[in-house]
């Protein structure tokens, strides 16, 4: 590696300038040859080139060639955003034995390319950013990463399919897993399922065994009814407290009997039944399904007497006997634990119907959601498996309306992705458990997955009716004297061009998948971002799907984006192994970014001190001066610009560098 | 001022827009003064002693070894005197805050010409001028005609006229400062041309109340001293006023704080700083204590006149220099 | 049976038309519309329509100008803006649907004594006479140069309006009649100069 | 505060009892209001939908009027909320309008400064005045009488904020603390056919029957609106539609007739007898005391 | 017929074109603008962009630097409170920001030039719509002037009384 002091005198700056093409993405709008021409009329510039893909195999050899043919000891290459590749052209640095930090990238793409038509004002604003670029990298000085060791333990928060998934990965290399879920058990969504789409395969048999693994794996910390409270660290380094809701039963003495819920004062259950979504009801101390994991009850404060009044026989404390598992004066516990990586598994929440208020969602007691019919149509749900209207009776005619909360401008303008194939699976199994006939209205039919098309012309076989067009109204009044008594579906039948009422007994409304309500603190909790719409935001949307803008926070299913299961497991994998080959690595690069107090010339004001949000920066009594812990550093530099004397630098960020840009750009003619 | 040199090095002191203030101190360096005039032979200095402008003209270029001129540059004499004494010297040396960063005449820049004149020669309470009658350039009675030094429409630091060598700052520079000053001008090794001649560090560094700050101030309201009982020991950001030691250079050693008033600034930034202002501000806003804009705007509103405060001494040598002037008057005719 | 060709050649597309209506004001987002009907569906009047508003959006952007002028859907539409507000794409159909009224009663496509263009005409004259508008006086306008059969058999109704005090014959006007005149004017002078 | 307030044409025609009604509660409820100074038609939907240009500039001439003491408009009749409305909304957003608008009214030196805020009684009775003010003030309860409150189309759509566009309640809330009972059915906000009645008859017919059968159906003994055009197709065609469809007349009255009733404004002050459906008998099967 | 078409008083002259300098934060604005970019959105060519790790790195100074080299405004783009990468960088720049324009308006600098916006990395639209507002704000206050080297010929060039 050549001696950078010896570059310390600006005549000593040689820059090689690289503009790429990017095929016609840059090409097409900036005029590449004259930035180039540009450039090379710039100070210090020793050479100046333009390539069709510079990011490619000879692109970096170029600049590795020229590095050792033109001693060149600066590099600028304006092409993406430097969240893309400024790793890349690093590393060419590296290779030709340039200290990686000599580089400056210039966004023309994102930033110019992309974003403006007019050639002449995109190629201007090109050579104002370029010779920014070019003034600023003169001042560059070399830097070396922080290497830090990685903490092998991975916490999944999150306990449906795709963090269960993510979990067993994880421990079945040998990791150390804490899986952190809120609800009482595991299991998320398709735990509700009757059957999966379009194998038809149940739900509950595909699910359990994973749930059961889960619950016994010697590598996983299973804690449901818990919620992670705080994170603090950096990308293997984790720390998180996670705090334990009382269940008001002692996890490691209840052994599931569920003996306590037999006996319990209530003799028939009074409060709507979370799991089967209100249609059934359930006692104070239940348990969420039978087949929940784990297998120990829990007490509802809200609804248990001794709660309320203090003066309850407790039937089911006698019934546990000597066991002695439930505790009315359980607190709240909390757990420290340590961590390298987090896999972020979070779900979805079904759209509230309500919002749309001509569906008659709530106003007609025949109008369902798609997640109430699971519930019915499942064979250990609220009618034993039986499709029947809440007076009892069987629906002759079923209208499933596609699109409830999706695709609209008025609430959500996403597809959800799922809701096409559930509404087939759905009208398939009212079929067959009512011989109904069915009416599926839907906008357009969304079926790409393996199997998917297949299935959709199952159930044109089966007779099931399709009406594209999305539903105005649905509505009790009659026109029509056969429409007495019934739901009308009023839609235009786009495919037949005029508008159509169509009676039934049942309506079901496809409900659209949403971020959870409390995406927006989870995300603030982890220190990721979320999309517009409040999915998680990965951080690149083909190349990088589960990993996120902070290292080592990954994310894996339906708090991404609407997704089946398939997608939301094979999701749960690709985040496992990121998680994997993060702390396999063992230790790991930090960025360079961090602040330094000039000790000489810093006058122990103190004002820095508490403008680190991490406490990175002490007080040094003996010296009376500060002290900046570079390990603590995260790099934002805003201690550097509060210090009143401009006594802290940060690497890379330097004043006189970004004044140098800030002139640079506006140094025009 | 090389040692080599066989005859005793030549002085000169000349003052511009200023108050006098910083030539006083030079003479307050009292039995100390004796030591430097025995060691230089000052060949300019009318403020003390009976020169003209012609003299200075015989001069041969660059024969005046250091020249140090206090003031900073309002009206067209003290342009052309600058000039002038540029060319006689070897060093020129900007003394005292108004060369250095503009001054306290720098804060002229907040207005225009136009509005100062009306100001000072028509408003005042104290005078009758219903005809508006402004003082002129050039006036011709009987025969004779005066000529007077026009006033500039921006105040500027003397480097923003004519190449500067070095800074002495202060408002004044205290004895210390500038005995020290000379001592190193007079000395075998020049430091690098365009060196402040005090410490690089800000003045919290010798304060003799840096070990009351608290390690985390925070602002609820800024007060100034008037409006309360100062705690003589206790350092005075941490009581609310607004002090600007912490972005002022040191070397004054904390004359103000001792006498219980906050430090205003005179002293200007440390090197690595470009904006004396923005950096306090910088550092004083980022230290309010609420995330409420509502909060935040009424905490700073308690400083009155921020300009006035950040910029007392530096308003011509900050990066704005002086307020964004309104519309240009159309050029008068030519004398 | 009478056989007709409904085939459509790209020279029956009108590229003006298109430009416009994308253009027009409304028109901002013709471009998304994703064809799901709801427009229609909430239409009370589509029950009426020989091109449903769904239809109407997707031959105008692609440009089927004789067909859309043509329609009775544009003078069916009242203003009950239940297809705008619910648009999944917020498009402004019903601003949209002005905009086509607008450009037929331009183009003169419009059935004889049609009912709506004249009322448009009568009400528009009115209002630059009077600056207001006295609705029995409208009507009877209307009635006169449409069907004035249709006068007489409403003149039960007109009858009951008279007796329930709900039909002054005197005719409503500002007072400053001239800056009606001078705002219109300068309307259709500013229109003139920047062609719009 | 004193509020602007633009009556319209129709409420000087057809819609006279709304506005005789309205100023008599407005008085009882001591809101103060000021008629908009020589104001002309607003531009009406059927203007705009054949000459809009004309019709910003018509709509903004009163704007510009009423703009110049009042910074909120009163304006009752559901075409003018709307055109009102949605002048202000174009000049906002459309440059080109703005400039054909500013230059008119330049004309007539008037100036339009997007100051004034329009309002329909509606949202000015619920949110200024407040439904527990009314109710402190009803000196003749409804007596349970059985309403339909009928919406109709342009004050909730598109640009009204004030209450829900697809399940609107204010009035609910109103009458209510009149001591009315407000019946739910599913149309009160579907479209009664506005000016196709008067040029494409046969349309509207089934769109109004269909209206009064539901509210009907429902319980209503008496169906109120909040637009003129409303009153007059859902009033005057009771017997056509009943022809087709078979059908019992309801009385149609404007929501502010029974507000004021009920504030204690004599029955012949406030329109009642401008009504082709007899409303008294209902009034008397409630035993309704009226003043 | 009505229409968006450009006016001829849009279109009658050549305008000035404003440069403005932003500083984005590298976690929210500026990865909104690089979604801008792969949204493939149009905006003004007027912004140059300088990329910080936080807006809690923007030292009053580089914004006063960038008006007196000739910027014509200053914008900028840090996350939404609560949202900082780094916790609470914002809020030191929101502080910031209300004494930094109070000073900027004692110094004539009028308000529009000067304009802080939070900018979350999903919010492309929000780069778009700012960036648009803020140039035309620019546009129609005119040049700033304050370049540096204008000013050292407009005081050679002064006028004396």
């Amino acid at each position: 590696m050549p001696e950078i002091s010896q570059l310390s005198g600006p005549e000593a700056v040689r820059v090689g300038f690289y503009v790429c093409h990017c095929g016609t993405n840059i090409a097409g709008t900036v005029d590449v040859k004259a930035l180039a021409g540009y450039a090379a009329s710039l100070p210090r510039v020793a050479v100046s080139r333009e390539y069709k893909y510079m990011c490619s195999d000879p692109g970096q050899a170029l600049i590795e060639q020229d590095i050792a043919d033109h001693k060149l000891n600066r590099v600028v290459v304006a092409s993406c955003s430097p969240l893309l590749h400024e790793a890349t052209f690093r590393r060419a640095l590296g290779r030709a034995g340039l200290n990686p930090f000599l580089l400056q990238m210039v966004n023309i793409r994102e930033h110019v390319s992309w974003v403006h038509l007019d050639k002449k004002a995109a190629t201007e604003k090109a050579q104002d950013l370029v010779r920014a670029a070019v003034q600023r990298v003169a001042l560059h000085k070399p830097l070396q990463k922080r290497r830090v060791d990685i903490n092998p333990s991975v916490l999944v928060v999150g306990g449906g399919i795709a963090g269960i998934h993510a979990a067993l990965t994880l421990a079945e290399a040998g990791k150390q897993v804490y899986l952190v879920e809120r609800e009482p058990t595991i299991g998320g969504h398709m735990a509700m399922f009757d059957k999966t789409f379009p194998t038809l395969d149940c739900a509950a048999c595909i699910l359990t065994p994973k749930m059961t693994a889960v619950g016994s794996h010697p590598n996983i910390k299973l804690w449901t009814y818990s919620e992670v409270v705080k994170v603090d660290g950096y990308v293997g380094n984790y720390k998180a407290q996670v705090k334990h809701k009382p269940r008001y039963v002692i996890d490691d003495l209840c052994i599931g009997c569920q003996e306590c819920i037999a006996a319990c004062v209530y003799k028939e259950g009074k409060t709507p039944d979370e799991f089967n979504l209100g249609l059934s009801m359930r006692k104070p101390i239940y348990l969420p399904f039978p087949q929940a994991v784990p297998q120990k009850v829990v007490i509802d404060r809200d609804t248990c007497i001794e709660f309320k009044s203090g003066k309850c026989k407790k039937t089911c404390v006698e019934a546990c006997g000597d066991r002695l598992a439930i505790d009315f004066k359980q607190k709240e516990t909390f757990d420290e634990i340590e961590i390298g990586a987090i896999i972020l598994a979070t779900g979805f929440k079904t759209f509230a119907p309500e919002r749309n208020p001509y569906c008659g969602y709530g106003r007609y007691p025949n109008v369902y959601t798609s997640l109430e019919v699971e519930r019915l149509i499942n064979a250990s749900g609220p009618t034993a498996g039986e499709v029947i209207l809440r007076d009892g009776k069987k629906p002759a005619s079923v209208g499933i309306i596609h699109c409830i909360g999706s695709r609209d401008a008025n609430t959500n303008r996403w597809c959800s992705k799922v809701c096409c194939m559930y509404s087939l699976k759905l009208a398939h199994l009212i079929k067959e458990h009512t011989g109904a006939e069915v009416f599926n209205f839907y906008i357009d039919m969304r079926t790409p997955g393996k199997g998917y098309e297949e299935f959709y012309d199952r159930l044109l076989d089966e007779g099931v009716h399709f009406v594209r067009g999305r539903v105005a109204e649905v509505s009790d009044w009659a026109v029509h004297p056969s429409e007495e008594g019934k739901l009308v579906i009023r839609a235009e039948d786009t495919l037949a061009g005029f508008v159509r009422r169509i009676p039934v007994d049942m309506v079901v409304l496809s409900v659209g998948l949403e971020p959870q309500s409390d995406a927006q603190d989870v995300r603030r909790l982890f220190n990721i971002s979320c999309a517009s719409e409040g999915w998680f935001l990965e951080r690149h949307p083909k190349l990088a799907p589960v990993s996120t803008f902070t290292e080592g926070v990954y994310i894996a299913g339906a708090c991404q984006g609407p997704k089946d299961i398939p997608d939301s497991v094979a999701q749960a994998g690709a985040a496992a192994a990121e998680a994997l080959a993060l702390i396999d690595a063992k230790s790991v690069e930090l960025e360079p970014y961090t602040a330094s107090i000039l000790e000489e010339e810093c006058s122990g004001c103190k004002s820095c001190i508490s403008l680190c949000p991490y406490q990175a920066i002490a007080f040094i009594e003996e010296k009376k001066k500060a002290y900046i812990n570079e390990v603590l550093c995260k790099g934002c530099g805003t201690c550097v610009a509060g210090c009143p004397s401009g006594s802290i630098k940060q690497n890379f960020f330097e004043d006189e560098e970004i004044f140098e840009e800030i002139e640079g750009v506006l140094a025009y003619a | 001022m090389s040692d080599k040199s066989p005859d005793k090095p030549k002085v000169a002191f000349y003052w511009c827009a200023s108050c006098g203030g910083c030539e006083e101190a030079v003479v307050d360096l009292a039995e100390a003064i004796l030591d430097v005039v025995a060691k230089v032979d000052i060949v300019f200095w009318p403020v003390a002693m009976d020169f003209k402008r012609k003299d200075v003209e015989s001069m041969a270029d660059g024969s005046i070894t250091a020249t140090f001129l206090n003031g900073a540059i309002r009206t067209s004499e003290q342009e052309s005197m600058a000039r002038l004494l540029r060319s006689k010297s070897q060093l020129l040396v900007a003394l005292g805050a108004c060369s250095h960063l503009g001054g306290i005449p720098g804060l002229a820049n907040l207005f225009d010409r136009a509005s100062l004149m009306q100001e000072v020669y028509v408003h005042p309470p104290s005078t009758i001028n219903a005809e508006g009658t402004l003082p002129q350039t050039h006036y011709q009675d009987n025969g004779h005609s005066v000529e007077l030094p026009a006033l500039h429409e921006t105040v500027r630091s003397l480097d923003q006229v004519v190449d500067v060598d070095y800074y002495i700052p202060g408002c004044p520079p205290t004895p210390k400062t500038f005995l020290a000053a000379v001592q190193i001008l007079l000395g075998s090794e020049l430091p690098v041309k365009g060196t402040v001649l005090a410490p690089d560090c800000a003045l919290c560094d010798e304060c003799p109340r840096k070990d009351t700050k608290p390690e985390k101030p925070v602002f609820t309201e800024f007060k100034r001293p008037q409006q309360m009982l100062v705690d003589e020991e206790k350092c005075l950001l941490a009581q609310g006023l607004l002090c600007m030691g912490p972005g002022t250079r040191s070397g004054c050693e904390a004359l103000c704080v001792r006498g219980n008033m906050p430090c205003s600034g005179c002293y200007g930034p440390t090197s690595r700083v470009r904006d004396q202002g923005a950096k306090i501000l910088s550092c004083l806003a980022s230290l309010v204590e609420s995330k409420d804009e509502a909060e935040i705007d009424r905490v700073l509103s308690t400083i009155p006149d921020p300009v006035g405060t950040f910029y007392r001494y530096g308003l011509p040598g900050s990066l704005l220099r002086r307020k964004k002037p309104g519309v240009r008057q159309a050029p008068l005719p030519s004398r | 049976m009478e056989l007709k060709r409904t085939i459509k050649f790209e020279a029956d597309r009108d590229p003006e038309f298109v430009r416009w209506i994308s253009h027009t004001v409304g028109g901002e987002r013709i471009r998304h519309c994703l064809q799901c009907g709801l427009c229609s569906g909430k239409c009370p009047l589509s029950l009426y329509m020989d091109y449903t508003p769904r239809r109407l959006m997707h031959l105008s952007r692609e440009g089927f100008k004789e067909e859309v002028l043509g329609s009775s859907s544009i003078w069916l539409c009242t203003a009950c803006y239940a297809c705008m507000v619910h648009c999944p794409k917020s498009i402004n159909v019903t601003h949209l649907l002005y905009a086509l009224k607008q450009r037929a009663i331009e183009e003169k496509r419009y059935p004889r004594r049609f009912a709506i263009p004249v009322m448009a005409r009568q009400f528009s004259d009115m209002v630059r006479g009077s600056g207001r508008i006295t609705e029995s006086w409208l009507i009877v306008k209307v009635f006169l140069r449409t069907s004035i059969w249709r006068l007489f058999g409403m003149s039960g109704l007109g009858l009951k309006l008279l007796r329930t005090g709900r039909m002054p014959l005197k005719r409503e006007r500002v007072q400053r009649r001239a800056e009606i005149e001078k705002l219109l004017d300068s309307v259709a002078a500013t229109r003139k100069e920047l062609a719009i | 505060m004193k509020y602007a307030y633009y009556p319209g044409c129709s409420l000087r025609g057809t819609g006279r009892a709304y506005e005789e009604s309205l100023l008599a509660a407005f008085r009882l409820l001591d809101v103060e209001v000021e008629e908009i100074d020589d104001w002309n038609c607003c531009g009406a939907t059927t203007y705009m939908s054949v000459d809009e240009l004309t019709s910003y500039a018509l709509a903004s001439r009163n704007l510009a009027l009423a703009e110049r003491d009042h910074s909120e408009i009163i304006a009752p009749c559901a075409a003018c909320y709307l055109v009102l409305n949605k002048t202000q909304h174009y000049i906002r957003d459309y440059p080109d309008i703005k400039l054909v608008v500013n230059r008119a009214l330049d004309t007539i030196g008037l100036k339009y400064r997007d100051k004034v805020k329009v309002r329909h009684p509606l949202d000015v009775l619920l949110n200024d005045v407040g439904p527990e003010a009314i109710a402190a003030k009803v000196k003749v309860p409804l007596n349970g009488l059985k309403i339909a409150p009928y919406y109709g189309c342009q004050i909730v759509r598109p640009y009204s904020t004030f209450d829900d566009q697809g399940d609107p309640t204010s009035m609910e809330r109103l009458l209510e603390a009149c001591g009315a009972k407000t019946v739910r059915y599913p149309l009160k906000t579907t479209c009664c056919g506005g000016s196709q009645k008067g040029t494409l008859p046969e349309v509207g017919l089934d769109l109004i029957h269909y209206l009064l059968s539901e509210a009907q159906k429902n319980g209503a003994e008496v169906i109120t609106t909040v637009c003129p055009l409303c009153q007059f197709n859902l009033e005057s065609f009771q017997k056509e539609a009943g022809e087709r469809h078979r059908q019992t007349a309801v009385p149609v009255l404007y929501f502010s007739q029974l507000l004021a009733l009920a504030l204690g404004a004599p029955a012949d002050t406030i329109g009642l007898q401008r009504g082709f459906v007899p409303i008294r008998p209902v009034f008397a099967k409630k035993e309704i005391a009226y003043a | 017929m009505l229409s968006r078409q450009p006016s001829a008083s849009e279109t009658s002259q050549a305008k000035f074109e404003p440069r403005i300098v932003a500083f984005f934060c590298n976690w929210c604005t500026y990865l909104a603008a690089d979604l801008a970019g792969t949204s493939r959105m149009k905006y003004a060519p007027n912004v140059r962009v300088v990329r910080l790790m936080c807006s809690g790195r923007v030292d009053p100074q580089f914004v006063l630097d960038a008006f007196a080299h000739g910027a014509d405004g200053v914008f900028i783009g840090g996350c939404h409170p609560g949202d900082c990468h780094y916790q609470e960088g914002n809020y030191k720049t929101l502080k910031r920001y209300h004494l930094l324009k109070r000073v900027l308006k004692e110094m004539g600098i009028e308000e529009d030039r000067f304009r802080l916006e939070w900018i979350s990395a999903a919010e492309a639209d929000r780069v778009r719509t700012a960036i648009n507002q803020m140039v035309e704000k620019v546009r129609d206050l005119g040049p700033l002037n304050l370049e540096l080297k204008d000013l050292e010929n407009a005081y050679a060039e002064e006028v004396l009384v």
